[in-house]
């Protein structure tokens, strides 16, 4: 096993990755950028190295600097995380070259599955159904609109290195293809270093439902069950859940069975996850496959009872699976939503700033995977994901009401949250009965304002606070906390 | 004491005092409260107003106190010392006037060169927060006087990237 | 379903049941003393009613003032927690003829089972094996001494009417019978408001063992597998995990039934738990019946998936179970540690005080049921436990691994804990081959002192916060703070 | 900067200088260290130590700073202070030299009378704390002078329970 581990990451994936490596007796080195100095990330691991400045291709995207750390560390494997280098595969390739264990799939996988068009091709090979689309990436104006015609609007760009909702847009009628094109493809190159583009048809009212996968290095291949992931909003999820409220015992073994067939055929090796759109027939057509660890991992820890991460370092250390598809029986209902610094009532923008306070809820089944901490500032440079909250109960029904009870108890003071948009959606009769399409936002919750019932309850506190003389440590404002507040929002907002 | 104070958008005039050590009397736009209270923690203050329990989480803020209940963040305002320290400022939801990005950003593209016209709700600048990209559209019709920002430019809220000439339209906006 | 319940309890198993209400949608109910004011119970609930001065007697012991702040609030029923009124048969009873729903079994199956001697007559006409002792309570010197000869030295003095371990005692010679007999009957009638005592054998090097039962109203009853509490100090419980590593699944189905019967046997309905003694040979002895939730209910929570308040209440209201036996696979492996506020190195002394600081352990499969925070008091008139940490993880090894990365990792400052202890324990080798006995402290750690690393960096983290002229607001001392800190002894320790 | 500072019984002299902003030389008992350090809170500081990340709680005890490393809490004394305040008070570990509760507790039972005569490590006095029972010894041979308490009694750590006059022993005892 290894003795010393860098994570190639930041935030809470990060923490998260540190806790299962101290669990192992394993030393971890955290890489952090001039931005995330004081980031818990690097309070909580063994050893920090300074990468460069806050802009990611001086830190977290700069792969000299990170093989850097590790030779200079000592690290004899990388953990990539979620995001920046995770889905690289010249990252991985590089570690190959130069002596590092690359916690992950072989580059070769990473690339091919990376490479949307590849990937479907491989799938269409093997069998397994896909949605109809370009095979190849274009950049070429005319024929992206040529291929929308073939296709028929609405298609989907999508970018053919990325995840997670960068550099996809919807394109409903042709006048709109060009600049979305464009912009798409900008974000695309921004995210992942890579402005590759492609279209596809873009269903209505699909369902987002995945199959956790488990491959080792000696050909052993299984699946965790699925995750459905259908509450989006700007094509990034918020909520996921397992198991899904759409699959039958049949389909599920139907769509695991896929799943697993789709990772040999790309002879993949260590987690990964088979995405796919399900529609309202039980017909499910291949999206892609996600070449690392996924943000809402911790919905399939819960009902399984198994460590990713673990499993990920047990895979890249060589060690054949000790665990077979017979042992998987999921366990009751989880659900995860991602708490971003984002402004519910601005088109979720991102919301940057001090954190004064922060306080988790607790109890039983409750989990906080967080990355941030009272005190914290969190900067702008990257994704706004604070933390995520994760609950897990007997049933689907009493999952949420514990869900609810736990957004309720969770207070971040400092920058907004989605958390009141959250407990909202949650108590929903379209989420209570499982009607959770991809549309599910847009459908549902496109004009969402808060009850704001507590402001006269607020009110009362602020002069009880203000009457009793209570003093706090005063936070060090920074300049840029004033400048930015997105306070502004929910004060002026008008019911 | 009386307060004017601002939440969600609101105007609420207050007037609270301490009748007693652990009690508070208020009137909270005309409804009276009569409530219990203790400091639980720098950030946290439990009520009990009539007869059920309730915490909140309080934090100072730039702008006024934070106060989160029941699972909502607030923030409140003293409107008195809004009205003292100058015109209200601009909220993102209101129209804005003025090219200028909502947070800080990185500019990743101008779509607009000096000189040209552009129409109301056009977009001129892309900018970038946190990995997302945001369109600044141009608050009305218009010629661009300047363009103050290149691409990669670090950029802050109230910083105008372009200035626009407002041309005269037809109707309330010549007023 | 009821709309409100009143809990009457203090501490952490309150702060718990409140969770559990809340996520049913039940108002909730705290009831407090004086020393209590402040007590996290009091401001999770929905409502509070002070029942009077700090003693037991007058506050949560006192049936009079509990059914009036029943009555008062409008709650239909109580739930007793574990301690106090929870297996005092008075008080079930009263709550019957009041009208009011006691979470918790019939009076008259706690008090045949609370009376140990009836308990033993009941599980020996019912063919299930019992450890040789006295079938009656008794209180003259002369008769216990003659049983005792009868029995054979080693004895062990119970209370009648208790557990826990308080009233409890072990006499290896007559010579000192006589005086902890005294001493043991005060203790229970201070605990229990029952001084009756009664002798049995004492077994040396066996395990405890106990089994999870439900029983509803409507004769279904069903286990919910085992915990294994064999490491205890003073005769309290202090690490319990699921599965026991002395269990093979015959056995444990042996067992099972054997627990089963004896709730049968009993007439018991609601949540109980049926204790037995393992010796080294697979031979197990009915010890007693706990006729109420135990403290170390969360470790069955874990590896089940089954919320117990949550049947507790659901039985309570007369509703049948919706679990059967088939329906109950353990999941993993759990560990419960006590964390009490009492300083190891003296003879675990309780440690009252102000909790200046606290931190608690996060990360997957960590749980911490807790009833203090930081600038908490813990007054001196109660049981001294303070929370209690709960790891899950895949197997027994990691499980171990989680719980003392989870033990390093929870930082109290202000009463003196026993993590440094639980974390050697956890690191032994005799507790990592599951060689758990009751006798397990006084056998490897009887002469345990900490090891005392961290000193170079404890003086250096002191000097960098007096150099650096850090201030805290300055917590406010009390005067009985000031007269019994503990960390004298910690302080005075010599290697 | 020179400490003399006292953890877990022993006395360790500290030389410590903040040599610049956020890094410490120190000599801890001769064993020089160099570290770099910032708050993280005011419970916490982040300490580097030879390239390794340490965490530090710390809080303010009326005894002295308790910091708390790797898992284990430790009560860091000023040792000068020490000597200014006065004899240093006793731990709970040693001997106890007068008949008087190690905690805040109540009284269960008294077992001895004025004028009884006692024996060393006899048990004379019965408190309950924490709803634990302990037994308050004689801590030398000798004669009950005065009972200052009754059952019931809610004492208080350093109160004199039983005041006992001594009873020459044979031996070391009479010097």
């Amino acid at each position: 096993m290894f003795e010393k581990i860098l994570i190639a990451n930041r935030g809470e994936i990060a923490v998260r990755i540190i806790a299962t490596c101290r669990e192992m007796g394993i030393r971890t080195v955290a890489v952090y950028s001039e931005a995330d100095r004081d980031a818990l990330h690097v309070l909580e691991a063994d050893q920090a190295v300074c990468l460069g400045p806050a802009e990611p291709m001086e830190s977290y995207l700069n792969m000299d600097r990170i093989m850097a750390a590790a030779r200079a560390s000592g690290a004899r494997a990388i953990h990539p995380g979620y995001g920046f280098l995770a889905e690289n595969p010249a990252f991985a390739m590089r570690c190959e070259q130069e002596g590092v264990v690359f916690i992950g799939p072989p580059a070769r996988a990473i690339r091919d599955l990376g490479d949307k068009t590849v990937a479907r091709r491989t799938m269409i090979e093997s069998g397994v159904p896909v949605i109809p689309g370009m095979m190849q990436p274009e950049a070429d104006p005319d024929t992206l609109a040529r291929e929308a015609d073939r296709i028929g609007y609405p298609v989907l760009i999508k970018a053919a290195a990325g995840g997670g909702g960068k550099g996809m847009r919807v394109v409903h009628s042709p006048g709109d293809l060009a600049e979305a094109a464009v912009s798409a493809s900008s974000e695309a190159r921004s995210a992942f270093g890579n402005g590759a583009i492609y279209l596809e048809k873009y269903l209505e009212k699909p369902r987002h439902v995945e199959f956790q996968v488990l491959a080792d290095a000696h050909g052993n291949v299984i699946h965790l069950l699925e995750r459905e992931c259908s509450i989006q909003r700007r094509h990034q999820k918020i909520i996921e859940e397992t198991p899904s409220p759409a699959l039958t015992p049949g389909l599920r073994e139907e769509m695991g069975k896929a799943a697993t067939a789709a990772a040999k055929a790309a002879g993949y090796v260590n987690a990964g996850t088979v995405e796919f759109l399900l529609d309202g027939q039980g017909k499910f057509y291949f999206l892609e496959v996600n070449t690392r660890l996924q943000v809402e991992h911790p919905v399939t820890e819960m009902i399984t009872g198994i460590d990713l991460v673990r499993q990920q370092i047990e895979i890249a250390a060589g060690s054949p699976l000790r665990i077979s598809q017979e042992d998987i029986v999921g366990r009751g209902h989880a659900i995860e939503c991602r708490i971003y610094a984002e402004d519910p009532l601005s088109a979720f923008l991102p919301s940057s700033g001090k954190i004064h306070f922060v306080k988790e809820p607790k109890g039983p089944g409750i989990r906080t995977d967080s990355g941030v901490y009272s005190g914290y500032t969190v900067p702008m440079e990257y994704d706004p994901i604070l933390s995520k909250l994760i609950t897990h109960a007997q049933n689907r029904s009493e999952c949420i009401q514990r869900m609810k009870r736990a957004l309720k108890d969770y207070v971040i003071l400092g920058v907004l949250t989605p958390i009141p948009f959250l407990v909202d959606i949650l108590s929903s009769e379209a989420f209570e009965k499982g009607e959770t399409y991809t549309d599910f936002i847009d459908t549902h919750f496109a004009d969402w304002r808060p009850t704001l019932e507590g402001t006269d309850l607020a009110v009362l506190a602020y002069v009880v606070d203000t009457l009793a003389n209570r003093t706090r440590r005063p936070s060090a404002f920074t300049a840029e906390t004033q400048a930015c507040s997105p306070w502004l929002t929910l004060g002026n907002f008008r019911p | 004491m009386n307060y004017s104070l601002r939440i969600a958008g609101q105007d609420m005039p207050v007037e609270a005092e301490l009748s007693e050590q652990g009690s508070v009397n208020a009137t909270i736009a005309g409804r009276e409260v009569v409530a219990r209270f203790r400091g639980i923690s720098p950030n946290q203050i439990h009520l009990e107003v009539d007869g059920v329990g309730v915490n909140a989480f309080l934090a100072d803020d730039p702008l006024g106190k934070l106060v989160n209940v029941g699972g909502t963040t607030y923030l409140v305002q003293d409107a008195d010392d809004l009205a003292r320290s100058g015109p209200r400022r601009r909220g993102l939801k209101e129209l804005p006037q003025e090219v200028t990005p909502p947070m800080p950003s990185v500019v990743v593209r101008i779509m607009v060169g000096q000189g040209d016209p552009v129409e109301k709700g056009q977009g001129v600048v892309v900018v970038s927060a946190m990995k997302m990209e945001t369109t600044l559209q141009a608050p009305f019709k218009g010629k661009v006087l300047k363009v103050n920002a290149a691409e990669g430019d670090k950029v802050m809220p109230g910083q105008i990237l372009v200035d626009i000439e407002r041309e005269a339209e037809e109707g309330k906006d010549t007023q």
